[in-house]
């Protein structure tokens, strides 16, 4: 009964502890690049003015609480009409897009998301104007200690 | 140099510890649950080192029944499981 | 003795060691290691460097030790707290310096501890063995002083006794609630096996009580092994709500034990509150652990990823697979002595293989476990393929019985190997 | 789909910002996860979710497999009338399950 699944899970899903200590590497992995690269349609982003928070050390991938907020009054004229989440090594780069308005009143998601390894975990905000703007994290996704999955 | 010199003539002072080579991987573990003599779960104490291996390969062959050394004993080789048992065997002289 | 001085007492060793025919011997060779807290984890690792032959001082501030592994029948009743409880005077007897102290710094650069009393000691390794704190800002509401009502009980001592006053004084009928967070955190199974014997102790007791169980997650240690038995033996007195369910806690109101969750609220007679948990603070102050509030290592040696001759073992460290447990930090313990003496003699260790095993009891009489064997793999441990794994989920009650009396007996063997 | 969990305050004041949370139980199969014999399991999973205010769409999401199964989303509304609040939650299949909630606003 117990022949874990999780332990192939795990082989591909560790790692990456080391990178953690370098500073935020700059460069995304070239699916998320394009992703975003799709999502924005090529315009520049500013790296600021987006937060988002995941709890650092993850034993599991399943079900990663994830929050987002984007520096915004949410205004008829000034708010955030897009907020999309990308990952680097999921097999598909897409998370989710949160489609936002001024009644929204605050620019501020909270979901769950799935993460297949420890990696760099990023947010794009399209501000009403047009513009972009980005928040990122890393995270670690161990693996959860003593659990049986069959 | 100066530090293997100490530490042997340390092992004069505490036993014969500090003279033993390091423990195979694993071994350290099985005191953990295998300790003195009179315990629900048995004493390895004074066993010689062919009783154990025999012991622990019939637990990984399924061929002894066991409730957790069935589980133990598939992560290691059966030359992993030889050196354990020749490494517990030497421990009666130890303390 | 002065701590102070340790190249006196050093100085003196050497002596002894002169008369017994070293001549060669100085007295700087002769390295120190501290080891930091005195739980399963660092009084086993005190008493293999010492008996490997190192000069070792374990810094401890507490006279005993309070054991967490079969706290939970303290808490179900069946058990006194005095059962749990461990002195150092073997370890003491032994020859082992310890100091009662509290830790109060570490300067990695100069290899110093700094004790309460401003006392300073130097070590040429050091071994934290800290176990965990509560991370009292990470819930709404909880914080120690709300513990003082909500108890966590997830250190063992005043907490555990509080907890069970707590379900004793409570009338028949009363409401009980228990908020499990997301991992890491100490223990894998042991809020599952504390729910097991408080719904016994209901069941048995106060048969009108229920307790509700609210997790942060969907899924946890021995799950299929407990539920199924949940299902048979606690239909009316336990109920499980995992985060599928809304089972998250948000925020607690510790005035009148109001836990609320991501989408209801329950307003309990007694609630056991299990916050979120980081590595001891000691290991913070050290700089060995890292943003994420534990510690990562090199599981060839234990050693610090972020300061080195810092080593970390137990529910402290970033171990990847291998849970945080006292069998765990047992075993990690035991290889960190043997490791850190062959790093001081100028060795390198070969590749370790370490195991763990973790039995809980799902009544008083009904044991089931897990077990894993490991080895280094991508910066942490891994599970070796094909070992390892829980009790069979269909076994007849004299198998269940077996392993409540091999946990029994195994927390017997592991505590006179720890203080015995 | 089956039941979905929802947390919509009963009551707010005009011009207050409500937190909303809502969860859908569904397994968000994500096309990538083999059997026990190696077979891939067909992906489904819901990719879109719509919330309504008093008839207008306020906010939505498109989902991508990366959604942990169970998708818990939580946002926030500025509460402007006393009216339904309507949850929709669309599959792969294009089944779309509805549910609503009434707000009063002072």
């Amino acid at each position: 009964m117990s022949t874990p699944t999780r332990r192939t899970v795990l082989t591909l899903g560790t790692g990456a502890i080391a990178l953690l200590l370098s500073p935020a590497a700059r460069a995304t992995t070239a699916s998320m690049a394009e992703a975003i690269r799709a999502f924005t349609n090529g315009k520049a982003i500013a790296a600021s003015g987006v937060s988002l928070d995941i709890p650092l050390l993850l034993e599991s991938g399943n079900s990663v609480p994830a929050v987002v907020k984007v520096d915004s009054p949410m205004s008829e004229d000034n708010f955030v009409r897009k907020i999309a989440l990308f990952n680097e090594k999921n097999p598909l780069p897409n998370v989710a897009i949160f489609h936002l308005t001024p009644q929204s009143g605050r620019a501020w998601v909270s979901t769950r998301i799935r993460l297949s390894d420890s990696q760099k975990v990023m947010a794009v905000a399209e501000m009403s104007d047009g513009s972009f703007r980005s928040g990122s994290i890393e995270v670690i996704v161990t693996l959860p200690a003593c659990v049986e999955q069959n | 140099m100066r530090i293997v010199l100490l530490v042997t003539t340390l092992a004069l002072i505490s036993g014969p510890v500090a003279a033993q080579s390091p423990a195979p991987p694993g071994a350290l573990t099985c005191s953990g649950c295998h300790g003195a003599a009179g315990s629900e779960l048995p004493s390895l104490r004074g066993k010689d080192a062919a009783t154990i291996t025999q012991a622990l390969l019939a637990f990984r062959s399924g061929a002894r029944e066991a409730t957790l050394m069935n589980r133990i004993t598939k992560g290691f080789s059966e030359d992993e499981l030889a050196a354990i048992a020749v490494w517990i065997e030497a421990q009666k002289d130890v303390k | 003795m002065s701590l102070t001085d340790r190249r006196q007492i050093l100085g003196g060793l050497a002596a002894t060691a002169t008369v017994l025919g070293a001549p060669y011997v100085s007295a700087q060779a002769q390295p120190h290691v501290i080891v930091i807290g005195g739980g399963f984890g660092g009084a086993t690792c005190a008493r293999f460097l010492h008996r490997a032959g190192i000069k070792v001082t374990l810094i401890e501030e507490n006279a005993t030790y309070t054991s967490c592994p079969f706290s939970n029948l303290v808490i179900h009743g069946s058990r006194e707290i005095s059962a749990q409880q461990f002195s150092y005077d073997a370890l003491k007897s032994e020859g082992i310096t310890i100091v009662a102290q509290r830790a109060q710094s570490v300067d990695g650069d100069a290899r110093r501890v700094t004790l309460n009393d401003g006392t300073t000691l130097t070590y040429d390794r050091l071994i934290l063995s800290p176990g965990i704190d509560m991370r009292f800002d990470a819930l709404p509401g909880y914080d120690a002083a709300s513990a003082e009502l909500m108890p966590h009980a997830w250190k063992a001592g005043a907490q555990t006794v509080l907890l069970r006053r707590q379900l004793e004084a409570m009338e028949d009928g009363g409401l009980v609630v228990m908020s499990v967070p997301a991992n890491p955190y100490r223990c894998p199974p042991g809020p599952y096996e504390r729910a097991s014997l408080i719904a016994h102790y209901l069941k048995t007791k106060k048969p009108k009580s229920k307790l509700i169980v609210l997790d942060a997650k969907d899924q946890f240690s021995k799950q299929k092994l407990f539920q199924e038995a949940w299902a048979n033996l606690y239909p009316d007195h336990l109920e499980y709500v995992p985060l599928a369910a809304g089972g998250k806690t948000t925020e607690v109101i510790a005035s009148d034990k109001t836990v609320v969750t991501e989408f209801s609220r329950y307003t309990a007679a007694v609630a056991n509150i299990i916050p979120p948990q980081q590595a001891g603070k000691i290991a913070q102050l050290a700089g060995a652990a890292d943003r994420t509030g534990w510690c990562p290592i090199d599981p060839m040696t234990f050693e610090s990823k972020l300061r080195p001759n810092m080593h970390v073992i137990g529910d402290a460290a970033i171990m990847g697979a291998m849970p945080k447990s006292a069998f765990a930090a047992n075993a990690q313990a035991k290889l960190c002595a043997q490791t850190v003496a062959q790093l001081l003699r100028g060795e390198t260790p070969a590749e370790p293989k370490l195991v763990n095993t973790c039995y809980s009891l799902v009544a008083p009489d009904y044991g089931i476990s897990v077990a894993g064997v490991y080895r280094p793999g991508n910066g942490v441990f891994v599970d070796i393929e094909g070992a390892g794994g829980t009790s069979p989920l269909t076994a007849p009650q004299d198998v269940r019985t077996r392993e409540a009396a091999y946990s029994n007996a195994w927390f017997g063997i592991i505590t006179a190997e720890v203080f015995g | 789909m089956a039941r979905a969990l929802i947390n919509v305050p009963a009551k707010a004041k005009r011009g207050d910002i409500i937190e909303i949370k809502t969860l859908m139980s569904h397994p968000m199969e994500t096309g990538f996860r083999p059997t026990q014999e190696g077979k891939i399991i067909p992906r489904d999973i819901i990719n879109r979710f719509v919330c309504t205010y008093d008839g207008v769409a306020v906010f939505s999401v498109d989902l991508f497999p990366a959604m942990s199964a169970n998708p818990f989303i939580s946002f926030t509304l500025r509460a402007t009338n006393s009216g339904v609040i309507t949850f929709s939650w669309t599959d792969d299949k294009g089944e779309t399950q509805v549910q609503t909630a009434s707000i009063e606003v002072e």
